[in-house]
């Protein structure tokens, strides 16, 4: 049965543990590429980090926390071309556009509920952040499908989590994929939980990859912690996407060490010595030990990272904080490109009503 | 001559000639051109990649539909009835219909979702429902409901060149009731523009899709007993041609909505609000509804208790005059 | 003194405590007690058969409920939020809605669908949708919206006791707004019994849910003006207080209806038809509805210009009383 | 790979071809048993035809044929107790009720739109004919939960096609009966084709039964034509159920021989000499060979058979068509407990104007 074999393969590594776990490597990375990818990770880790303290301010809202989560998304962005393969979030990657280079302003704007957290899915090839569990994922598949129907060689990614695997938008798409033979990479980021719900109480397969087969398309587990392991299976998936062989599903296996998001308080479902655990071992630490061992990054090397981008960040956070208070007629006017006309007498009486003034 | 399902066939052709991003897509459209036939011929005509039979998932449907107008296509989704439409309702109101305002009114969702709508037809359950309403009030969408052939065109061209998703709800039950002439080529009917179907000055219906001619025909009953009745046929619902309503709504001061949908909280309600905030000095009498009832439709044999009758309407038209 | 949402844990454990049939089911209920907390203490309580975490698919909660009822259970069914109880519309219209009349009358749907409800809570986007109209408007469907802790708790009470189906929404806004007295043990408010708020004779604000909190705001705003305003929290669209409504209306003449949800086609444009079909005599002025627009939710640094406010009610009380 | 696996894995097979395939045997299995089988295959098989006739004639409306069907319905329900165990129908099993005693002059007012065509059920253990494809899969796991939870021995048959696998209702149910441990049989009947759409454009999987390891669960491949290898694969389903182990998917492979329904035609879209082929070997006719082979049954025996159920079923139509006109009333009164008071305002209104006449 294919869930043993699943199970007995060892998910896709290549870091070691410095100690009896070898280091592997990648094959057509360059120290130069290796160095990129931790720079996406920094870049990636620190905006988390400060998102969680505007939070904690009151400068943004709730904020779902990434931590522990940069590998999946910078292993698999730089297995991307950025100019023709199109990205599918969800609110868990809410900030990878950066990595594209979108401005942190955007995202904060975005956990800030401000309109200039808008963005144009065209012009990174980056759809919205999907907040409606699995619903993205026949975004990606379209996209691919219409890629392919039109003759071009991108690719489309859609990301989403193991509770999302539950949902009828997820199945539906991922067929779909499959039956148009789309150029499509189904990344599943299993980090354990559905905010409190354990992986057990989400499906009883062994393997989510397992899905793959009832698709009748390849599925790959990779360990979720890895950022080569991830880049490396994520590189193999869309050069088989470009090669006409259509959609791969990715299992990306990792433990969600931080709380599901800054309103969650995982005390009260589970035992938080098990994340507690798992931290000492995270991505961006993983990632750095090997660069270390390989004499790529040293102390100094780490600090320069995080400051080359932190200030970045905090501009960023000033930024939106100077942003006038938006314009009431953005309510109005961004739902139809020509609002009904009974959408401009509902804009007019508000417009009146406000007399200009909101909070 | 043609009927209201060569006509859309008619006005599928000619949209998918015209602009190489529109592309038909929906369960069984393609080789067997439909289960009512509104497809056929377009995968021959335009190929297998313009005119795809998909997976049996409407969900994944409407999904992939958002997905390609990403990526420069402009979709005709054929949902292949009303009812089988719900399982798609998550994604309308959750992207279709918000995916503009996301983007800052900057990528639209230039797509066309057609069904098979309503009742009358004698079928088994779920396939004779009315769920304008779901549509209506869902932000970001536009509704047309054609009630002639040339109208089906018209609007079917309106629909699939406008920037923004736009429902047309086919009355299945006119598909094939008459023929009637339907200009050749390029014919559009703007959304947002009713149709003064008969004029009269004792009183107006207000009418959408099938309804309109069960009004035309209450009318006449009415004719034979002197009365002169305005049928206004909406033709969409947004956008609301609410000048042309107001004006046929004041023209008479006597107001009938029907609406083949259940009653609570449908269109004909909002019909009656808008007049009711805006032509109240002109009403002479209190507004009749025409409506299907607050339950589920009916097993066949009792649909024609439920759809709302010339007989039904006549009677509504009726006590507004002898109020 | 308890707030919303402990009035509602009350009387989840009240009614999991008077019959064992009930049980309750949703992602995230059990351990973690909900999001909000709502189900708290009661896998503890009743163990985790009786207060189930289930997978993350809302069509299939809902969809497994209705085989839960076939069994003899009385499911409590919770969607997290609002706008995450679309992918259920599909299950809710086609089975939950119709199987009593698919039997005859004979099979029963007894369960509870309740979820946090509407805007006000600064939310990313799809975190404040008011999705009543597309339930009310859905045959076999009752709804009942709580704006008070015991309304929430007595609503609750008679919804999971009720033979058919009740989607309770919960002004999310409220939930931890204040406290107030709310009755021990059992306490029931039926369905179909709208509640004064407060009594005035120049003009009727209807309302329900967070709305009725901003109908009050802008009755005391117009009582300084020497305004006596009347408001009435409808409680329940479905069984609809239509007399209770009526007479509210009929008592002073003058109409304001409230709704957060957008407009066309809403509950309000339901509330406007009636009196306009049967209290036109009545009415001095033209009605008046203060609702959201058609418009997707605003990301919430602008939900304030959406949500109905008690100077945008005030001002149309003015405008039926200056007309 | 499950997939080559399952692909090489023979379809579970019984019935012999009377020549160089062996017949085989189902342990336990008496020749009365057999005998009650073939009982059970005739009266659906002649209710079907009668049913297509009738359609033609104009006494029922659209009708869903299910010939060639016969051997998953009647193979499934002998492997069910009808007094613990549960049955969900799509319309292609609409007649499977007379299998458990249904009058089929229910199932034929169903079809003519008559509300004698109600059912209740409790009464059965049969959930009403279910119209939205896959949407009956989470009702059935929903029983099979509720009967479990309950610590009840039954267990909850769906019955769905293979275009059903594709709605996002099939995978939300499957996962729940595979999370909840639900005692539940996943009964897909894979005939090929979705009205005009053929397995090829709904799904790139080898065998659909490869769905069950991504939900951790068994998934067992039958001959569909084959009424005994269909009876010991649910009977085994069955006993897992019971025991506690959970739910099966059962894929019952077959070919469509017959048009969708009495609306469609298959020359539309699909080459119908294959269909002709297969209708040589269809399911009533080898059940038949095989027990004319263990000389269980002659043509005497199979006449007996047809007559003993051909009259019921022509008496059931009289019954249906010497029905009164329905009570309008039921419009108003099936639809809540107690119709609300608009309703029963609606409901004075619309008995008014009728005047009680309705065509
Ligand atoms: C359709 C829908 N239902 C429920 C929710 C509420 N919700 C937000 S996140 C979440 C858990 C998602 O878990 P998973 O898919 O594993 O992703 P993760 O958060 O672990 O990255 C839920 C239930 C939602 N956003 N959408
Ligand atoms: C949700 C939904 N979408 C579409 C339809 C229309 N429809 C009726 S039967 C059918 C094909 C079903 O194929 P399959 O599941 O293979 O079952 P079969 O008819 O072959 O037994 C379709 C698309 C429907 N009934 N429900
Ligand atoms: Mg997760
Ligand atoms: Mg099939």
């Amino acid at each position: 049965m294919s869930t043993l074999e699943t199970n007995e393969r060892e998910l896709r590594r290549v870091i070691g543990d410095g100690a009896g776990v070898p280091d592997e490597e990648v094959a057509g990375l360059t120290d130069d590429d290796l160095l990129r990818l931790y720079g996406g990770m920094v870049l990636m880790r620190v905006f988390d980090e400060r998102a969680v303290v505007y939070q904690r301010q009151g400068r943004i809202g709730t904020y779902a926390i990434y931590w522990g989560h940069e590998a999946i998304q910078v292993g698999t962005h730089h297995a991307l071309d950025p100019a023709t393969d199109w990205v599918f979030p969800s609110y868990r990657e809410s900030a990878i556009g950066l990595l594209r280079g979108m401005d942190p302003a955007t995202v904060l704007a975005w956990w800030r509920g401000h309109p200039a957290g808008w963005w144009c899915p065209a012009e990174f090839r980056l759809g919205g952040v999907s907040v409606p569990i699995a619903s993205q994922v026949p975004h990606a598949v379209g996209a691919a499908w219409g890629m392919k129907a039109r003759g071009e060689s991108g690719c489309a990614v859609a990301f989403f989590g193991d509770g999302a695997t539950s949902e009828g938008a997820f199945h539906e798409g991922i067929n779909f994929a499959a039956v148009m033979d789309a150029p499509a990479v189904l990344m599943c980021s299993n980090n354990g939980w559905a905010i409190s719900t354990p992986y057990e109480r989400q499906s009883r397969a062994v393997a989510l990859a397992d899905k793959a087969a009832g698709y009748g398309i390849p599925g790959v587990r990779v360990d979720g912690g890895d950022v080569l392991a991830v880049h490396a299976a994520v590189r193999d998936a869309v050069a088989r996407a470009r090669a006409g062989d259509g959609p791969t599903l990715v299992e990306a296996v990792h433990y969600r060490i931080a709380p599901h998001g800054t309103a969650d308080d995982p005390g009260l479902y589970r035992d938080e010595t098990v994340a507690q655990a798992a931290r000492a071992n995270e991505c961006v630490v993983r990632f750095e030990g090997y660069l270390r061992r390989r004499g790529l990054l040293d102390d100094a090397g780490v600090e320069q990272a995080r400051a080359a981008v932190v200030e970045r960040i905090k501009a960023g956070m000033k930024e939106v904080e100077q942003l006038p208070p938006p314009d009431p007629a953005l309510v109005f006017d961004t739902t139809y490109a020509e609002p009904p006309a009974d959408l401009l007498r509902q804009r007019d009486e508000a417009l009146a009503a406000l007399s200009g003034a909101v909070a | 001559m043609k009927t209201l399902v060569e006509a859309i066939n008619d006005g599928l052709h000619a949209e998918l000639e015209r602009d190489e991003r529109t592309l038909v897509m929906g369960e069984d459209v393609g080789r067997s051109g439909g289960v009512f036939r509104v497809t056929a011929g377009l995968q021959e005509r335009f190929g297998a990649e313009r005119c795809v039979d998909t997976p049996l998932a409407e969900a994944g449907l409407l999904g992939t539909a958002v997905g390609l107008c990403m990526t420069g296509w402009r979709p005709i989704v054929e949902m292949q009835y009303d009812a089988f439409s719900y399982p798609s309702l998550d994604q309308l109101i959750t992207h279709v219909g918000r995916y503009r305002w996301r983007s800052g009114g900057r990528m639209g969702m230039p797509l066309t979702i057609r069904m098979p709508y309503g009742g009358g037809v004698r079928a088994p359950e779920l396939h004779e429902d009315s769920p304008e309403a779901y549509y209506v009030h869902t932000p970001g969408i536009k509704v047309a409901i054609p009630s002639t052939p040339a109208d089906a065109k018209g609007l079917l061209a309106a629909a699939v060149r406008d920037p923004d998703p736009v429902v047309i709800l086919e009355p299945k039950v006119l598909y094939r009731a008459d023929r009637e002439e339907v200009p050749e080529g390029d014919h559009v009917v703007p959304l947002g523009q009713a149709r003064t179907v008969r004029e009269g000055d004792d009183a107006t219906i207000v009418a959408y899709g099938a309804m309109v001619r069960v009004a035309e025909a209450a009318a006449e009953l009415l004719e034979h007993e002197g009365t002169s009745v305005h049928v206004l046929d909406l033709r969409t619902l947004r956008p609301l041609d609410r000048a042309g309503m107001l004006g046929a709504i004041r023209r008479t001061g006597r107001l009938v909505v029907v609406q083949e949908a259940p009653r609570t909280a449908g269109f004909a309600a909002e019909v009656a609000a808008i007049a009711a905030e805006e032509a109240m000095l002109d009403l002479q009498a209190p507004i009749e509804r025409v409506t299907g009832y607050d339950v589920a439709f009916p097993y066949w044999r009792l649909e024609d208790v439920y759809l709302p009758s010339s007989e039904r309407v006549a009677a509504a038209v009726r006590r507004t005059l002898e109020y």
